[in-house]
């Protein structure tokens, strides 16, 4: 639709890389953006590196950009697709997303080649929260939840923080960003249905370990219900706060349209929050499951 | 240069471009300068708080979107408190949308809202989503002259009425409405719709039945606007399918004094704004120095052709 | 192997997958094996010769076409004797598609045209494109009823009515045909549209409206067929952008017994029977051993999730 | 759209260069042939070679196909765009378009690049005819109009008609097909707007001369308004029959829709006929212009 649908003109209003930043002191933008490079990490997962103006750079561990993905089959993809920051590397302008590949827009995604441009527009909600009293955190993830809480390492890295993550997969050849993971000096506990290390017992174990032997200060999930709702009952009983990374299908992303909404329990109250707004990061002890 | 600025009654815009209700709120502040709108237009607000309708609240379908979100709010005092200020920090108009199930509550929503900062009370007596059996005042013309005569008793505020695609005669109902004092047409709401899926043979939407959104409805939309505007006195604002300077100008062309745009906003966050710059570089481009001169301004007058001579002409 | 076959009243059909009237005619055999389609739509029919509308007919859109070509035709004798033995050279049932302005006229055409060779008439009661207000007789239950129980009193045939996307009590529209004994409902005719060229500012029709055509409108279609379905006991055809075999499997899950098929033949002349096998490959890969359990198959009935449990499920 | 609408199998129904002809003995057909190259001829037109299914060759000069162009701007194409068929080499199983880049359209088209995949519908309509007892024609073509004639000469060679082209364009570059007419041994007039050759005066007297030299038994013309009407009148003066090829916008091009009607006038009363059906070559004589 872009040119159809738009106006020549139009498609110049997104801000562009290499182009002065005309509204600096916003805190997101629609930025078109160029594919440095789009590599498949493995059967189903592949890594988007993107060159971006500098103001999407401030994005932070856990916010999300909304993507306009190109049509994987000459239709129209008519909704942005949400996706996390995966890595930010504000020296080289850089911006990467970790995505499986499922539908039409993350098809979409896929065909994107080196040179390409790519709208997206972001970043938007409210990102993973490191409390100064925190020395020693652990982050326990799985499957494309893991694309969500890599930056959490590099957050935490930057902040002194220790890191325990616990990478859960199918297979032992599945475990993603265990490199991402070691690099940043986190130690790595990778768990897998295969061998059944990735059991609810067996993370329970590994969980009430490192509680035990004070390695953590707060806990930060994301992409299993199953490892959410054993996080919200272990952190409830050893008072560990924890941060939860949610998903809903969403339309604006800023906030306007109350697509996003998911169910939450305050002081005993169950209420509706905007996922792209409230979050995608919430209390875990708030969330409720189902 | 074109001068951009229209009037709505008594109501100045800068420019004929405000967002639609409901996809748009000052939260878009994070993207866009909102004080380059022609207007703010407020989600639909209700009395008492609501939830809204199950999710999923959105599907794709084969060219646009449905949706049905069943207007979720936490009421009107929480409104007036903490909404209607956030919309205050910026100049454009404030348009403030309504809905009720009864004409009474309509009234006093009216009534209540009629506040310092609120600059136009909009009456949404059309959304589809509200219950599932999509019925609502503006698929008749007596409903909607008797909500409307009543809200316009309530309030001094000027009062535009939203009506429905859904609605088999819309020039009657638009003529209900401006009968009964509504200042201004608001065409229209979202189309009644619904999608199932071939996996589970469920319906995509917790709701059931969603209002169809997409740019391939503006020619249904714009023949509504077009048949309203030569029927009322009163002006028309075009909403659907709006998602270029050129289609600001289709519906001007038609009738219509402004548009609303919803969809084009969440396809691009930047998409209000960049509307205007083109509509701008649009009229300029063929020295058109009031925006307000495309108002009504199709050719239409010698469209009796007869069939041999069109059909002698060619390509 | 599925038994694709499905029955309209006693119209027994080899498939439910019909051509839309006015969009095909037995010139398709140039491309594609006529003898596969479910039924032979011809295109509506008028008493007496008409030219049709004034060029040009068609425009494209944001996403699909309108298009006015005003029922052209040389007329029922010329029908009777030329074309319905061009048609009797296949072998689906032949469903003859008759218009008309009067009840009177429009009972002498089915009367004149229950001849042996046509199997079924089909009144179009919704041609928004006949004369330039769009008024037909679809637009309100009353006419409907009217026109319907005249045209059951002048033929034995099996009689389809065709009705109006543009009406806005479809429901009621549909339970006056059943009562006025139509035999089956076809749902629905195009959307009466307007496109204005923003280069010259001239309707871009030469009857200025037209009748839009877009798979985008399957939805609204699709919530007008589960609506009526619901409510009638009459089976129901659902036309309105088929373009592939998922589909007609949607219109049937909301209580389809057959589809109708337009735009997507212009698009691709071999879709007819693309979709056909691709129905049936469908069904196969499910095992699904009669199309006709798909037919109102739509899991709805515990739809009524409260909110709050729907949306702590997420995604 | 092509696969978000249609579902996988769908797609395979055309027919397939190099599959056997499922259909043998159908006049037209649905083909997804295969694009050998798509070049520009000059600053306006472009020519596209394609290898397609034997049955496709069948077309004679002046009928056409309708072609489902590739979208230009990321939305759709509705509707498919009529073309002549410009050249028919049977022995190659090649066939080529030559066509105008204007609208969506064919800017679709023209982004085709060799080993693509282009969906053609056809042949249809009516194409040109050439009594046995003509000797002599005279081809009389502007623009685009070129393209439509062009095969007229092949089939005339063929047929051992001799022909004279008067070629006319805006100006002497704008010229088209001359080395096809040259190569297939008509004799080629070339008149353009620059050096006012074109003007109806002169077409008119280099017609007048043709005439009286015996050289015109029947006349042939596409692409101009005024040219038709100069043709018409000659014809009708000098007894000399012609026909020409007419355009309108079209839907189903099969005779189903009636959208591409156009009026004529035969004994006297005017009538509606389709130009994809009766046509697209229509008797110079029974043309109405305006
Ligand atoms: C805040 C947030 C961050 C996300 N981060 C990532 C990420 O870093 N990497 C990644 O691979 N995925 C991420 N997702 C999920 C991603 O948005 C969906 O996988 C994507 O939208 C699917 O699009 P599609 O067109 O491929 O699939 P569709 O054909 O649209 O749907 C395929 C499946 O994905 C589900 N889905 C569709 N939209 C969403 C959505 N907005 N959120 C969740 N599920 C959805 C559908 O229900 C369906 O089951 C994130 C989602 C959210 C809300
Ligand atoms: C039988 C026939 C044979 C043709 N052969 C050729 C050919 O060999 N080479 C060639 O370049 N062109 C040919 N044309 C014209 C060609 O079909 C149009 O140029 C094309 O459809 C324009 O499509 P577009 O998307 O580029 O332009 P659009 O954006 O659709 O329209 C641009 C302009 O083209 C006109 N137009 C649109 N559709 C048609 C149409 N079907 N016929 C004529 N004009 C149209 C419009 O009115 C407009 O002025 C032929 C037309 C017909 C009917
Ligand atoms: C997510 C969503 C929510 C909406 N909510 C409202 C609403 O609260 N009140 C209202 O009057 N219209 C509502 N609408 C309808 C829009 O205001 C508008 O009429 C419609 O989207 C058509 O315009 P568009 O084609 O530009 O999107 C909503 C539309 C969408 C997509
Ligand atoms: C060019 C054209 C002509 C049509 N003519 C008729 C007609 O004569 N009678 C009729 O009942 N419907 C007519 N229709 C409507 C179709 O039968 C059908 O209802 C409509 O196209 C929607 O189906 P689709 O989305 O599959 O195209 C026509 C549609 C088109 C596109
Ligand atoms: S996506 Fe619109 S409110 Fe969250
Ligand atoms: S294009 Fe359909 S009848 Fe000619």
């Amino acid at each position: 639709m872009t040119d159809f649908v738009s106006a020549s003109k139009y498609a110049a209003s997104p801000d562009r890389v290499g182009e002065p930043d005309r509204h600096p002191d916003r805190p997101a933008g629609e930025f078109i953006c160029n594919v440095l490079s789009n590599e498949w990490v493995n059967g189903e997962y592949k890594l988007l590196a993107l060159e971006t103006p500098p103001r999407a750079l401030n994005a932070r561990a856990g916010q999300f950009f909304h993507l306009l993905c190109p049509t994987p089959d000459g239709a129209e993809v008519w909704m942005r697709r949400p996706m996390s920051v995966y890595r930010i590397d504000k020296d080289a302008g850089h911006l990467q997303f970790l995505y499986k590949c499922e539908g039409r827009g993350t098809q979409g995604m896929a065909l994107l080649e080196p040179g390409d441009e790519f709208n997206i527009a972001g970043p938007f909600g409210i990102g993973f929260h490191l409390d100064p009293a925190w020395k020693n955190i652990v982050v326990l993830g799985r499957g494309v939840g893991l694309a969500t809480l890599a930056p959490l390492a590099q957050m935490a890295a930057e902040n002194g923080v220790h890191v325990t993550a616990i990478l859960s997969a199918r297979s032992a050849e599945l475990v993603m960003s265990r490199d991402m993971f070691d690099e940043l000096g986190a130690d790595v506990i990778a768990v897998n249905d295969t061998d059944h290390s990735s059991d609810v017992d067996n993370v329970e174990a590994i969980l009430e370990k490192l509680i035990a032997d004070g390695r953590a200060d707060a806990f930060f999930t994301c992409g299993s219900n199953r490892l959410l709702d054993l996080m919200k009952r272990l952190g409830k009983a050893h008072g560990v706060p924890g941060q939860v990374a949610m998903e809903q299908i969403m339309a604006c992303g800023l906030g306007a349209c109350y697509i996003c909404v998911r169910t939450f329990e305050v002081n005993g109250e169950k209420i509706l929050r905007r996922v792209c707004r409230e979050g995608p990061v919430f209390d875990i002890q708030e969330t409720v499951g189902w | 240069m074109v001068d951009l600025s229209v009037k709505i009654g008594d109501v100045e815009m800068a420019n004929p471009v405000t967002p639609a209700s409901g996809a748009f709120s000052w939260e878009y502040a994070d993207v866009i300068d909102l004080n380059r709108l022609g207007g703010l237009v407020a989600k639909t607000i209700c009395k008492e708080p609501r939830l809204g309708n199950p999710t999923p609240r959105m599907a794709e379908t084969e060219a646009g979107i449905i949706q049905s979100i069943g207007l979720p709010g936490k009421g009107i005092e929480y409104f007036i408190d903490h909404i209607v200020p956030e919309y205050k920090k910026f100049t454009p108009p404030l348009i403030v949308s309504v809905s009720s199930e009864s004409t009474e509550e309509f009234a006093e929503l009216a009534r209540d809202l009629s506040i310092p900062g609120v600059d136009v009370i909009e009456c949404n007596i059309s959304c589809p989503t509200r219950n599932t059996t999509g019925g609502n005042f503006a698929m008749q013309s007596e409903h909607t002259k008797e909500v409307v005569s009543a809200i316009r008793a309530a309030t001094d505020k000027p009062l535009w009425a939203k009506l429905s695609p859904n609605a088999g005669d819309i020039v009657s109902i638009a003529m209900a409405a401006e009968e009964a004092g509504a200042d201004c047409l608001v065409i229209a709401n979202t189309f009644l719709s619904l999608k199932i899926r071939t996996d589970n043979f469920r319906p995509a939407l917790g709701n059931k039945f969603g209002g169809l959104v997409s740019p391939a409805l503006k020619p249904i939309v714009l023949r509504m606007v077009y048949q309203v505007a030569k029927q009322v006195s009163i002006p028309v604002i075009g909403i659907g399918g709006v998602t270029k300077a050129e289609d600001v100008v289709e519906y001007m062309l038609a009738g219509a004094s402004a548009v609303g745009i919803g969809y084009a906003g969440f396809r691009n966050p930047t998409a209000l704004t960049a509307i205007i710059d083109d509509l701008e570089a649009w009229c300029d481009d063929r020295g058109i120095k009031k925006v307000t001169e495309l108002i009504g301004a199709i050719k239409d007058d010698d469209m009796e052709m007869d069939t041999l001579t069109a059909a002698s002409s060619g390509v």
